[in-house]
């Protein structure tokens, strides 16, 4: 095929902006004011949410009970990565860098994160980490500056 | 009773869509705007079945559910043409190509090719009472080489004179 | 089920980096070679298709309502056509529930995709929750080395393990003309590869895909009068696990779990390592075809590894799996579940040419949508039957 | 004979211009635990969930799998239509099939937008719903094809705009008695013939304003129906005929019947209805903008061109009228685009079951259709009934 191929550059660009909803705005406050972490607790089974949500995805009940989780907590798995979304930055740091799933003392669930190490010695499932915060918070997950090796 | 809470009293996160694509032209499309910019020529493709015109030819016939014929079974339409619709864009919005306001107002318009199919096009005439469905109108195309290939390479559609 | 349903009919392009075609142009090419391998038409009068199901992703078609263009390649002027932001598995599932209620006899259904027209990780990062994930820059592909670090580590299984999968999977693809990349490679290549997310490497995972693929669906009477070798749906299950990975156990795949069982029991299978001969699976990363053999019971939670290495999985063993090359030998997302079904509707007509497996009987597909597999859907097919 | 299905729950949120004080999913949350508590069951008897937006404008993909904890649907089958603005009825179709092929008993349906998660820029949304290749420069607005229908019904009808008018205003009178709509005015002939042009001859108050809200309903099968509620309102019947963007947009005045015509059509052959507004009690018509409604009347109700305005004037449309259409204030009143076209058929049932409150018609309602309208002109139309057959 000797025909040429055109091609036309195109984007969709929108100014999306997302609500967090009064409900889990307290997840939030608490670590600006206080540098803690929230989770919430189902009253049926018992399980502590972290991230929060108004609702047990299990039980479906209406959540309310906030419980302080620990600022440490165990890696669950973890991914260092090296690709770059190249075109638009979406991630917030530049690779290599590592999440990781991470399981706060007094929580059921894991919150995805970064943790400050890239190194594959340095990084091993089951490994203790302990939340660095901003000093600036603006009310965003990146509040959480990471979590770091205890 | 509480304050009414203004909208940036609550919590929330900005992050914009914001998505490159790089799209094919394709055989259909693609020839269109390749004989537009090479030879400033606007092709048109007819059903073989409904006999509904194309302009830009297209794949496949919504009606007959029949692939469409390829280049070079096609017909040269326009450039003179007749207005169908319009429409003058006076309220800006985003763009989301460039991510800007884009500049109103502009007048879109739908024109039926000379020896073709419907074409939507600007017109150049902003005034809407100066415009009325049925006037003649005629493609102005860009000069050979600022023509890149694509529906831009048509400047706009100009009403003729009587 | 209230009565059968068949596959009659399948065609699939050829799967690749397609800059030569528009997107509608791609779609429209089996949908073309379907009415003209069938003859049917989009008629109104209960001779022809009742009903075409299109399954495409707005993101992913860089157009709000994709459907739009859809109609026209769908026959969907002035007809009844439905469109799913799902993979083409829920479309085979959705078009198999318009017959069992009564609504439809005959279904077209079709699946579409263009990844290499935009940023693959960019629109994965539009399809995660904004506020606790889009904010961290979590894509598909960050997500399941989450995923695939939490099963090796859970259960040992090795990368070497992993890698078997794409060695076996692209070797099959040489036997299969629409696959996209076929390479004999050895295990140390893929272990050499590039690290992308620990521990998904470029080898481990598949590559940007275009294609399109269409079924013409039908119920039992119709199917007998079409096709001289219908292909029965028997079991069909879908089921969604929760979107917060942190909410799940990675290394198992409940959703997977529970879209089996039901769909085995639907179908009357007690022993899958017995009684299917054929299994086709979304492996878009290498870790994935272990994980959800696990999830469809051909071994036990852990043992994904050891199956691959038992050489039970290839292409001549006892149960093959992806014979066709998989997803890890190219195809898009949104389409690779139905791929997997059209591959099987070849295995069990005895039409897959070069990667025919001989006497195929019983088939297993299974299909994925959203992160880390959260929406599973899992298609027994078979050559026998009819109720 | 398909399965019977009926509606046994109705649930929505308050329809408003803004919602920031819940998230995303919060909202469709609010209205699937309405339908439940409406139907009295809980998430376990819940076989499947169909979740449904139009993601763009709430800038996200795959919603059914980030909705999963909220809509019931872990563990459960489901699948997300999206067919623009007819989204709601589509998901209401879908959720009616489900539930009529025997694998599913019990079927919840959620549809529902966060509009102002797009940055309140509707346009730019609706802009990359047209053609990539040769359509996105010279776009025009959702508003353009509507401009252009009304003013080629004026100029063949001679429909005074006093008659849109006072459509309008009977839409705000019912708004005003739907606790859940969106724009509640309070509004006269006189305001809405003042308010500002966009384009000729739409009006500002012509138009759909841009909400936020949430709709579901709970389907069961026949049997599980009658088990679950003695007040079911049963689906006689949902037809959908899409149309080809392409077609419609390029031959302007199309050769070919609207798809609500053909729709309207199907729907009336396959229920032996002979007099359309005669046999049916009342209309939820998603009518994006007022002119829509007098014009498309004459579409669905297959009525010869010019004659809804007269039919408006002796106020057949009312509540207390002959014929009510959207005694909910319909969609010029409140559009959460998602959510709109699942709540005219919400509205439909509740009328049915004679629970609208202050907005239930005077009339006895046994048949009821709704319409849904989207994307490529395309519609579903659906009708439920008081009886079961």
């Amino acid at each position: 095929m000797s025909e040429e191929l055109i091609f036309l550059n195109g984007r969709t660009w929108i100014p999306t902006v997302y609500y967090v909803g009064e409900f889990r705005t307290k997840f939030f406050e608490e670590i600006r004011d206080n540098k803690r972490i929230l989770g919430v607790r189902c009253p049926e089974c018992k399980c502590v949410y972290v991230p929060p949500r108004a609702t047990c995805p299990r039980c479906f009940n209406k959540l309310s009970e906030w419980v302080p989780v620990g600022n440490q907590g165990t890696v669950l798995t973890y991914t260092t990565v090296y690709y770059d979304t190249r075109v638009q930055a979406i991630q917030p740091k530049k690779p290599p860098f590592t999440y990781g799933i991470i399981k706060l003392d007094g929580a059921d669930t894991g919150l995805i994160h970064f943790i400050d190490q890239y190194h594959a010695s340095d990084l091993k499932v089951g490994m203790r980490v302990e939340a660095v915060f901003k000093e600036q918070c603006t009310g965003s997950i990146l509040d959480i500056e990471c979590f770091k090796p205890v | 009773m509480e304050k009414k809470k203004k909208p940036e009293d609550y919590l929330r996160v900005e992050i914009p869509t914001d998505l490159p694509y790089r799209w094919s032209t394709g055989p259909y499309v693609g020839k269109f705007f390749a004989e537009l910019r090479d030879n400033g020529k606007i092709y048109s493709s007819k059903c073989p079945s409904c006999g509904f015109l194309f302009t830009p030819p297209r794949v496949v016939c919504p009606r007959c559910h029949i692939r469409l014929p390829m280049w070079p079974d096609w017909q040269e339409s326009g450039p003179k043409g007749t207005i169908l619709t319009f429409s003058v864009v006076k309220a800006p919005f985003h763009d989301t190509v460039t991510g800007r306001l884009r500049k109103v107002p502009y007048t879109a318009a739908g024109i039926k090719l000379h020896n073709g199919g419907v074409l939507e096009h600007f017109l150049d005439e902003k005034d809407e009472t100066k415009i009325k469905v049925g006037m003649r109108v005629e493609a102005v195309l860009k000069p050979r080489e600022q023509r890149r290939g694509n529906m831009e390479d048509i400047l706009f559609f100009r009403i003729s004179p009587e | 089920m209230g009565k059968g349903v068949a596959i009659i009919a399948a065609a699939q392009t050829k799967y690749g980096v397609r800059s030569d075609v528009h997107l509608p142009e791609l779609a429209f090419e089996p949908v073309e070679e379907i009415l003209s391998k069938t003859g049917l038409k989009f008629t109104e009068d209960g001779t022809g298709i009742d009903i075409t199901v299109s399954c495409c992703d707005d993101y992913w078609d860089g157009r709000t309502i994709s459907g739009v263009f859809g109609t026209d390649v769908a026959g969907g002027n002035l007809r009844h056509d439905e469109r799913l932001e799902s993979d083409g598995t829920l479309g085979v599932y959705y078009a198999l529930i318009e017959i069992l209620a009564g609504h439809a006899d005959v279904a077209l259904v079709i699946s579409y995709c263009k990844e290499s027209h935009t940023e693959p990780r960019l629109v994965e990062n539009m399809c995660v929750e904004p506020v606790f994930l889009r904010s961290i820059g979590l894509d598909f592909l960050s997500a399941a080395a989450l995923q695939a670090n939490r099963y090796l580590t859970k259960y040992g299984i090795t990368p070497e393990q992993c890698a078997k999968v794409v060695v076996k999977n692209r070797r099959n693809a040489k036997l299969n003309p629409y696959a996209q990349v076929a390479t004999e490679l050895t295990i140390d290549d893929i272990l050499k590869s590039e690290m992308l997310a620990y521990p998904i490497r470029v080898l481990d995972s598949k590559p940007v895909s275009d294609g399109a693929c269409a079924l013409i669906i039908a119920e039992e009477d119709k199917a007998k009068k079409l096709t001289k070798k219908p292909i029965w749906i028997t079991g069909i299950a879908d089921c969604y696990d929760l979107h917060y990975l942190g909410d799940r156990e990675l290394a198992e795949c409940q959703s997977l779990v529970t879209a089996a069982q039901k769909a085995y029991k639907m179908a009357g299978i007690t022993k899958p390592v017995e009684e299917i001969d054929i299994a086709e699976l979304c492996d878009m990363f290498s870790y994935q075809e272990l994980l959800w053999s696990e999830g469809l019971g051909f071994c036990a939670p852990g043992e994904g590894g050891k199956l691959v290495e038992s050489g039970m999985t290839e292409i001549r063993g006892k149960l093959p799996i992806n014979p066709s090359g998989g997803m890890i030998s190219g195809n898009p997302v949104t389409v690779g579940g139905m791929t997997r079904v059209v591959e099987a509707v070849l295995q069990l007509r005895g039409e897959a040419g070069a990667h025919q497996i001989d006497g195929a009987k019983t088939a297993v597909v299974q299909g994925n949508h959203g992160i880390c597999g959260q929406h599973q859907c899992v298609i027994i097919l078979s050559n026998e039957g009819g109720e | 004979m398909p399965n019977r299905v009926a509606i046994v729950g109705i649930g929505q949120t308050h329809h408003a211009g803004h919602r920031y004080d819940v998230s995303f999913e919060e909202l469709f949350n609010e209205a699937t635990r309405a339908a439940l508590e409406d139907a009295q069951l809980t998430v376990k008897d819940i076989d499947a969930a169909i979740v449904s937006n139009m993601d763009p404008f709430d800038g996200r993909g795959c919603v059914d799998t980030i909705l999963v904890g909220e809509s019931g649907a872990y563990l459960k089958s489901g699948v997300k239509p999206q067919t623009g603005g007819t989204t709601g009825g589509t998901s209401f179709s879908v959720a009616w099939t489900y539930a009529a092929s025997g694998l599913f008993d019990t079927v919840l349906v959620v549809s529902g937008e966060k509009q102002e998660e797009c940055g309140g820029d509707s346009q730019s949304v609706i802009m990359t719903a047209v053609d990539e290749l040769t359509l996105r420069p010279f776009y025009t607005g959702a508003l353009g094809g509507l401009a252009m229908r009304a003013s080629r019904y004026i100029a063949e009808t001679g429909c005074p705009e006093e008659i849109a008018a006072l459509e309008r205003v009977i839409m705000d009178e019912n708004a005003l008695a739907n606790p859940y709509a969106h724009l509640r005015l309070g509004i006269t002939v006189e305001d809405v013939l003042k308010s500002p042009m966009l384009i000729y001859p739409v009006r500002l108050l012509h138009m759909s304003p841009q909400s936020n809200g949430s709709t579901a309903l709970v389907l069961a099968s026949e049997e599980k129906a009658k088990r679950i509620t003695d007040k079911p309102v049963w689906i006689r019947d949902v037809v959908t005929v899409h149309q080809s963007g392409f077609i419609r947009f390029l031959s302007g005045l199309s050769p070919d019947p609207s798809s609500h015509i053909v729709a309207a059509k199907k729907l009336y052959e396959r229920n032996g209805i002979t007099k359309p507004m005669e046999e049916i009690d009342l209309f939820e018509m998603y009518d994006p903008c007022i002119w829509e409604q007098i014009i498309w009347m004459e579409d669905f109700l297959l009525l010869e061109k010019g004659t809804a305005p007269k039919l408006i004037e002796k106020g057949v449309t009312r509540r207390d009228g002959a014929f009510p259409i959207c005694p909910s204030g319909g969609v010029v009143c409140t559009n959460d685009i998602g959510a709109t076209a699942l709540t005219r058929v919400a509205e439909a049932a509740l009328q049915t079951r004679g629970d609208a409150g202050e907005h239930q018609v005077t009339k006895e309602v046994n048949l009821a259709m709704a319409s849904a309208w989207g994307a490529a002109n395309w519609t579903v139309l659906s009708l439920l009934s008081k009886a079961i057959d």
